[in-house]
């Protein structure tokens, strides 16, 4: 597959009070951006779960994108660091599965920034259309293994 | 993944919005799509309509729930956070379990963003399906409700605190309110006028501070600060600390004699802003409420001075016993409270950090926190405009908005009153003196009800008005033809020319700060603060008044600078909200919330130090964790982190959030190899 | 404590009163210069403004170079403000501007030179003086304290201005050399133009200008009771010193104000001569404000301002502390 | 006042703030000024320029290219950088009157002579020698711009001499070539930019 026919699907996971009101207001206002990411609401950043990542790159996805209020807004007070800690863990163990670290992008954006939002899916579609398609293991991941390195 | 999901009758609708949405997806495929794609996955009925949340459209739902018997409901429109309330409704009033119902956003997240009309149809497919896959995984779900207790707490005794407790005292209730100074009143009781209507300050928050001072329903508890809170909304539990006045609250008469005999006069850096003086047992302002003096052991001569020191005030005071007690202790009082309402104010931008304006360096640079004062017929000065010599009048006075805000350098953001009030002081020193007033701005923003108006006037009575963000204030002439004394150097930007104005008098219209403990305090009471300091509001447009914590509301300049009839229309507004609560009795709680399955937890208590709501305890006896679904917020961090898999999250269960991933990479689905 | 040096070109000979003062004291403070070797120049003001990329590899020479003699230690210093400003220019421009860190190193590479950006630390001699040696330091070694001296310290721009690394109290008012001249018992002047500019290349290009700011520098200075001025910068000391006279000219004016490196002033403290310090190289002669030194016993520990507390003097004052 | 109104020009004018910003290192932020005018109060030589440095970057965003390159603005900078460390936008003021002097010279269009020539008199020295010359920057640069006020500044040249704060002849690096070669290296860098 040439690069530029490669069309990548990106899962999004969303806060319910930044990031996915943030895809709101990028809708509000009209901003394109491309259609590639797949956006999943959780109420915080804080409660992905490892397992929800490798689940979505092994049934599909090319990349995954966590999207959280910005450090010290966070409307659960600190919870956001906790993905951000768990995004460090999870790009290491994917690094080891021999999966580009790339692929799960950690980005922040408040309700009020639509524009960055867009923004930010548009690079991570460029950054994933560079790697090309993941190649997920012929032997899969165990997810549950994968995953208990990084919890919590 | 135990598939037990096949008995469920699901119910599939696409929404055109217009053409908002059909212009773009292609929603007849959609439907088709569900229709007969899903039908495998127990979709049994898919219809597009024109405008889903219309009444119409709503009857839709409610007639193929009661007639198709269907168990789930799918609605792909718009975006959760507008309509979700709307179709759970409807789902509701059909005899379904509102949480049983699922939205696809394909308005704002595909129809709005994407031009493609193939590509968006796909998407929507997908979107669609992943809410089918998760909407199979929904449990019914019951709000949680929890009783509420009648008094409430408010902090911070400034306008917009006085107005939520006068409001709440009014309906019946009891209020505490929590006042960190000597006196209630706030920054307003240091002001002279307000504007637009030149007010005077005093003579409208006086009678305020004395009712609230007065009224059955309101215990005042100043010089006082709020220690802990623990529990949960409806039922807080909140520790004050009484901090020692030295003084017997219920004994003194407010005579004022002990303040008369003190022989130490110290600057008062409070409500006089730094140019007035008061005495070491001081009240800080005459009509102050209540009206009991403190002593500042840090000033008196009993504690600094050794020997005894003076004691005139306890030798003078006539109350039997004596009001005088040095050796009175810190107390702490314990309150129970069904809701919190946070006015804790503000603080002035600290405007010695700007070097080049000299504040601090130069005499005659002033804040417009001192100019208030001044102005003040009970201020320091009598309400004179004078210089620095106490004496002086100025002929020439420059105004400077904008200091430390809207700049990067300080504070990023507009502190919103200051055009406003340097438009008022230039007034006011015109009033007085009859100086030239020179106002620097770099735009002028009145916006609210007769505010431009007085704008108008204030130009028209010959203020002038220079658009420019002042570059330096200083003391230095450029060469022997510059007569200062100050010079304002500013580049005129309407005339395009670097300008050095003379005057005798530099105010600078310093900003509003978060108060700067308010990380502190919110964490002290379960809120966040945004990376300024300013506590987040629920929602920035739709709830400006309620918090991420149920039971604790914001109210006036905590939650970001705004003027005195914004912090008054937002105390009455807290107000309403927690008399809605009250008056309900018992309030109901989204469902979101996690919950341990004690079978399963191991007892390794991961997730115990994980939760910001202090929700999570562990029971020592059984070794396992438990989850108080009242003081959970639902934010699943815990749920995530159980290595068990022990925590579930009600509403954002694993098996909702797996099967949504599923559902939504369907049509990419990798084919898995044999092993 | 040791530091690589990039002496500049004026250091060499127009300020060679700057470089010889520093290489006087530099055993009392222990601090060991080694000179990067075969340095160019770094383009002062002007090379920016007609070649952006050549201006940065012109200065990358000199950070590569210095990268290379890097041993045991990091730190790159410079005396002059300009030097200073641009070799700390470069390395931070490189260090945020991906782009620019490729272009300069392939610059440099047709020069079999490299440089990391980031790799160096580059500060200003007065910094070094200051913050990394220290008052405590300096102090111990004044044999000859310059009581009854009032100094102007005079910073001008580049040290305290965009302080890309955060290392001064303040771009405006800042006190690191008013302290260090206190600790070598003068007495620093409080004045209000301390960070104003020289003037820089508008004596060439603009003289008009340029005496303007001279005058108000030196009047200001000389209005705060200052017997002379400490500076830091070859540029600085050229134009408010050389150049004092012909704006005395230009004005009509009267204005002796000598204009002496702090270097200079630490020297004298430490007890060396003035011959060996570059004294008598300025045009507006030192020695009457010299003779004023220890003439006068050293006075009390100045008594902190304390703040008035009687109404009948008026207003209070902000509190500063 | 001249009005531009058809949007191809707007477009074409428009790419001007973006060539000046694409030729400033790092975050400049110069798109972000708000017009206060920080700069032009702070700017010690701000009475003697023909626009403000806001002026200036008004009319950087209204694509007056040419207005803007032949402005005495930027030559009168003398990079004290008050302007950088006031500007409530935190733009690299004095960066972006490096890239316009460039511009400028680039495109031939500095009006007065004399700011440029003191700089291209300079970078001659450096170029030839790697240190720079006083004694021969200043008396070719004033020999070619101000031929009269030489006689006027003999005095500071022979104070100069006299006190031997000045040499009469220039100082050559050991490694010309090298910086010859990496210097001809970044012209051609820039110029392929």
């Amino acid at each position: 597959m040439s690069e530029s026919a490669f069309e990548p699907v990106i899962i999004g996971f969303t806060c319910n009070w930044c990031s996915y009101r943030a895809a709101d207001l990028a809708g509000t206002s009209r901003i394109k951006y491309p259609p590639n990411v797949r956006l999943i609401r959780v109420m915080c950043s804080g409660r992905i779960d490892p397992t929800f990542v490798l689940k979505a790159l092994a049934d599909g996805a090319d990349g995954v994108m966590i999207a959280g209020c910005h450090p010290g807004e966070c409307h659960y007070l600190e919870q956001n660091y906790k993905a951000l800690r768990r995004h460090r863990l999870l790009q290491r163990t994917l690094a080891q599965f021999g999966i580009e670290p790339e692929r799960v992008r950690l980005t922040w954006a408040s309700a009020a920034e639509g524009a960055r939002f867009a923004e930010e899916v548009g690079a991570m579609v460029d950054e994933v259309k560079k790697l090309g398609p993941l190649n997920w293991p012929t032997r899969p991941v165990p997810q549950s293994e994968a995953a208990a390195e990084v919890a919590p | 993944m135990a598939d037990n999901t096949q008995q469920e009758r699901v119910g599939v609708y696409v929404c055109h919005c217009g053409s908002n949405i059909a212009g773009v997806v292609d929603v007849q495929s959609v439907a088709r799509f569900a229709a007969e794609d899903l039908k495998g996955r127990g979709v049994v009925v898919a219809r597009d309509y024109t405008f889903m949340c219309s009444v119409t459209g709503q009857e839709l739902i409610e007639q193929d729930i009661r007639e198709q018997g269907l168990t789930r409901v799918v609605v792909a429109a718009c975006s959760p956070h507008l309509h979700e309330g709307t179709f759970r409704g409807a789902c509701g009033r059909a005899g379904l379990n509102p949480y049983l119902a699922e939205m696809a956003s394909i308005r704002e997240h595909v129809a709005w963003v994407h031009t493609d009309k193939a590509v968006a149809t796909a998407k929507a497919k997908a979107i669609v399906n992943g809410a089918v896959e998760r909407v199979l995984r929904n449990e019914p779900l019951e709000a949680i409700r929890v009783p509420i207790e009648a008094g409430t707490l408010v902090v911070g005794g400034g306008i917009a605190g006085l107005q939520t407790a006068l409001e709440i005292a009014e309906a019946g209730y009891p209020v505490h309110l929590v006042e960190r100074e000597p006196s209630i009143g706030g920054h307003m009781a240091q002001f002279d006028k307000t504007f637009p209507t030149l007010d005077c300050a005093a003579c409208i928050l006086t009678p305020k501070m004395a009712a609230a001072g007065s009224h059955p329903h309101i215990q005042l508890h100043t010089w006082s600060e709020v220690e802990k809170v623990e529990g949960y909304v409806g039922n807080y539990t909140v520790t004050v600390k009484k901090k020692p006045r030295y003084v017997l609250e219920d004994v003194c008469t407010g005579c004022g004699i002990c303040i008369e005999k003190c022989p130490v006069l110290v600057v008062d850096e409070a409500h006089d802003a730094g140019i007035g003086y008061r005495k070491a047992i001081y009240t800080p302002f005459a009509q102050a409420v209540p009206n009991i003096p403190v002593l500042d052991p840090d000033t008196c001569t009993y504690y600094v001075g050794g020997k005894g020191g003076c004691r005139a005030c306890e030798k003078f005071c006539p109350t039997e016993p004596n009001s005088i007690v040095f050796d009175q202790q810190e107390e702490r009082i314990t309150l129970r409270v069904g809701n919190i309402v946070l006015a804790t104010g503000w603080d002035l931008f600290d405007a010695r950090r700007i070097h080049q304006y000299g504040y601090g360096r130069l005499a005659n640079v002033f804040t417009n926190l001192e100019l208030e004062r001044m102005c003040n017929a009970a201020g320091p000065t009598g309400g004179k405009v004078v210089l620095r010599d106490g004496q002086t009048a100025p002929a020439r006075v420059g105004i400077v908005h904008c200091v430390g805000s809207r700049d990067r350098n300080y504070n990023n953001w507009c502190s919103s009153i200051c055009c406003m009030q340097s438009v008022k002081l230039a007034h006011l020193v015109k009033e007085r003196t009859g100086a030239e007033v020179f106002n620097f701005y770099i735009d002028m923003r009145t916006p609210a009800k007769d505010y431009d108006e007085f704008y108008q006037r204030v130009l028209d009575e010959g203020v002038h008005f220079i658009r420019g963000k002042v570059a330096e204030v200083s003391d230095v002439p450029r060469g022997p033809d510059e007569q200062g004394p100050l010079f304002v150097q500013v580049e005129d930007t309407l005339a395009g020319l670097q300008r050095r104005i003379p005057v005798d008098m530099v105010v600078l219209s310093a900003g509003l700060e978060p108060r700067r403990d308010s990380k502190a305090v919110g964490k002290t009471f379960g809120i966040a603060c945004s990376t300024n300091g300013w506590f987040i509001e629920k929602h920035a447009k739709l709830d400006p008044i309620a918090t991420m914590t149920e039971g604790v509301f914001v109210a006036g300049c905590a939650q970001g600078p705004k003027d005195i009839p914004a912090s008054v229309a937002q105390g009455a507004a807290a107000a309403a909200r927690v008399l809605s609560y009250i008056r309900q009795g018992e309030l109901a709680l989204e469902p979101v919330r996690a919950s341990v399955n004690e079978a399963q937890c191991s007892g390794c208590r991961l997730c115990n130090g994980l939760c910001p709501f202090n929700a999570i305890s562990f029971i020592e006896e059984r070794r396992v964790t438990e989850i108080n679904a009242a003081l959970c917020q639902g934010c699943g961090t815990c749920v995530a982190a159980c290595p068990a898999g022990a925590i579930s999250g009600s509403g954002f269960s694993n098996e909702q959030l797996l099967a949504q991933i599923e559902g939504l990479l369907l049509d990419v689905a990798r084919v898995p190899e044999p092993a | 404590m040791k530091a690589l040096f990039y002496p500049g070109c004026a250091m060499q000979r127009n300020a060679r009163a700057y470089l010889d003062s520093l290489l006087a004291i530099r055993a009392d403070i222990d601090l060991e210069l080694e000179e990067v070797a075969d340095w160019n120049c770094c383009g002062a003001t002007e090379y920016m403004s007609v070649h952006r990329v050549p201006a940065h590899a012109l200065i990358g020479r000199n950070l590569a170079l210095a990268q290379r003699q890097a041993a045991d230690t990091k730190l790159l210093t410079a005396g002059c403000s300009a030097c200073y400003l641009n070799l700390a220019k470069t390395d931070t421009q490189m260090r945020e501007d991906r782009k620019l860190e490729v272009t300069v190193n392939e610059a440099l590479a047709a020069g079999d030179l490299h440089y990391d950006a980031g790799s160096l630390q580059v500060r200003h001699l007065l910094d070094v003086v200051c913050h990394d040696i220290g008052y405590a330091a300096v102090k111990e070694k004044v044999v000859k304290p310059l009581y009854g001296l009032k100094v102007a310290a005079y910073y001008g721009c580049q040290v305290v201005r965009p302080d890309y690394d955060d290392r001064w109290d303040s771009h405006e008012h800042p006190t690191a050399m008013d302290r260090l001249l206190a600790a070598l018992g003068a007495e620093p002047v409080d004045w209000a133009l301390k960070t104003q500019c020289c003037g820089g290349h508008m004596t060439v290009i603009g003289p008009d200008v340029a005496y303007g700011l001279i005058r108000r520098l030196v009047h200001g200075a000389a209005e705060a009771g200052a017997d002379l001025v400490a500076t830091l910068c070859p540029m600085c000391q050229l134009n408010l010193d050389a150049y004092q006279v012909e704006m005395n000219r230009h004005f009509h004016a009267d204005y002796h104000l000598p204009v002496l490196y702090f270097t200079q002033l630490m020297g004298l403290a430490f007890g060396h001569k003035p011959a060996d310090l570059g004294i008598g190289k300025e045009f507006v002669d030192a020695a009457p404000a010299l003779a004023k030194i220890q003439v006068e016993a050293p006075p009390e520990a100045k008594a902190k301002r304390k703040r008035r507390h009687r109404p009948e003097d008026g207003l209070p004052m902000p509190r500063m502390e | 006042m001249s009005t531009v109104s058809t949007p191809d020009a707007q477009q074409d004018r428009g790419g001007f703030l973006a060539r000046v910003m694409a030729a400033t290192p790092g975050d400049n932020r110069l798109n972000m000024c708000i017009q206060c005018g920080s700069c032009g109060g702070s700017c010690p030589s701000g009475p003697e320029m023909e626009h403000t440095p806001r002026r200036l970057f008004a009319l950087i965003r209204a694509g007056e290219s040419e207005t803007v390159l032949r402005s005495n603005t930027p030559w009168f900078c003398v990079s004290c950088y008050y302007c950088t460390v006031r500007c409530p936008q935190n733009i690299h003021i004095t960066d972006v009157m490096y890239t316009l002097k460039s511009m400028a010279i680039r495109a031939g269009l500095y009006r007065d002579p004399s700011p440029a020539g003191f700089s291209e008199t300079f970078v001659d020295y450096v170029e030839k020698y790697g240190r720079s010359f006083e004694l021969g920057l200043a008396t070719r640069f004033n020999l070619r711009h101000h031929p009269l006020s030489l006689a006027g500044m003999a005095p500071l040249g022979l104070g100069m001499l006299k006190r031997g704060r000045m040499e009469l002849t220039p100082h050559r690096i050991d490694g010309m070539d090298q910086l010859g070669a990496i210097l001809d290296k970044a012209k051609e860098l820039e110029a392929a930019a």
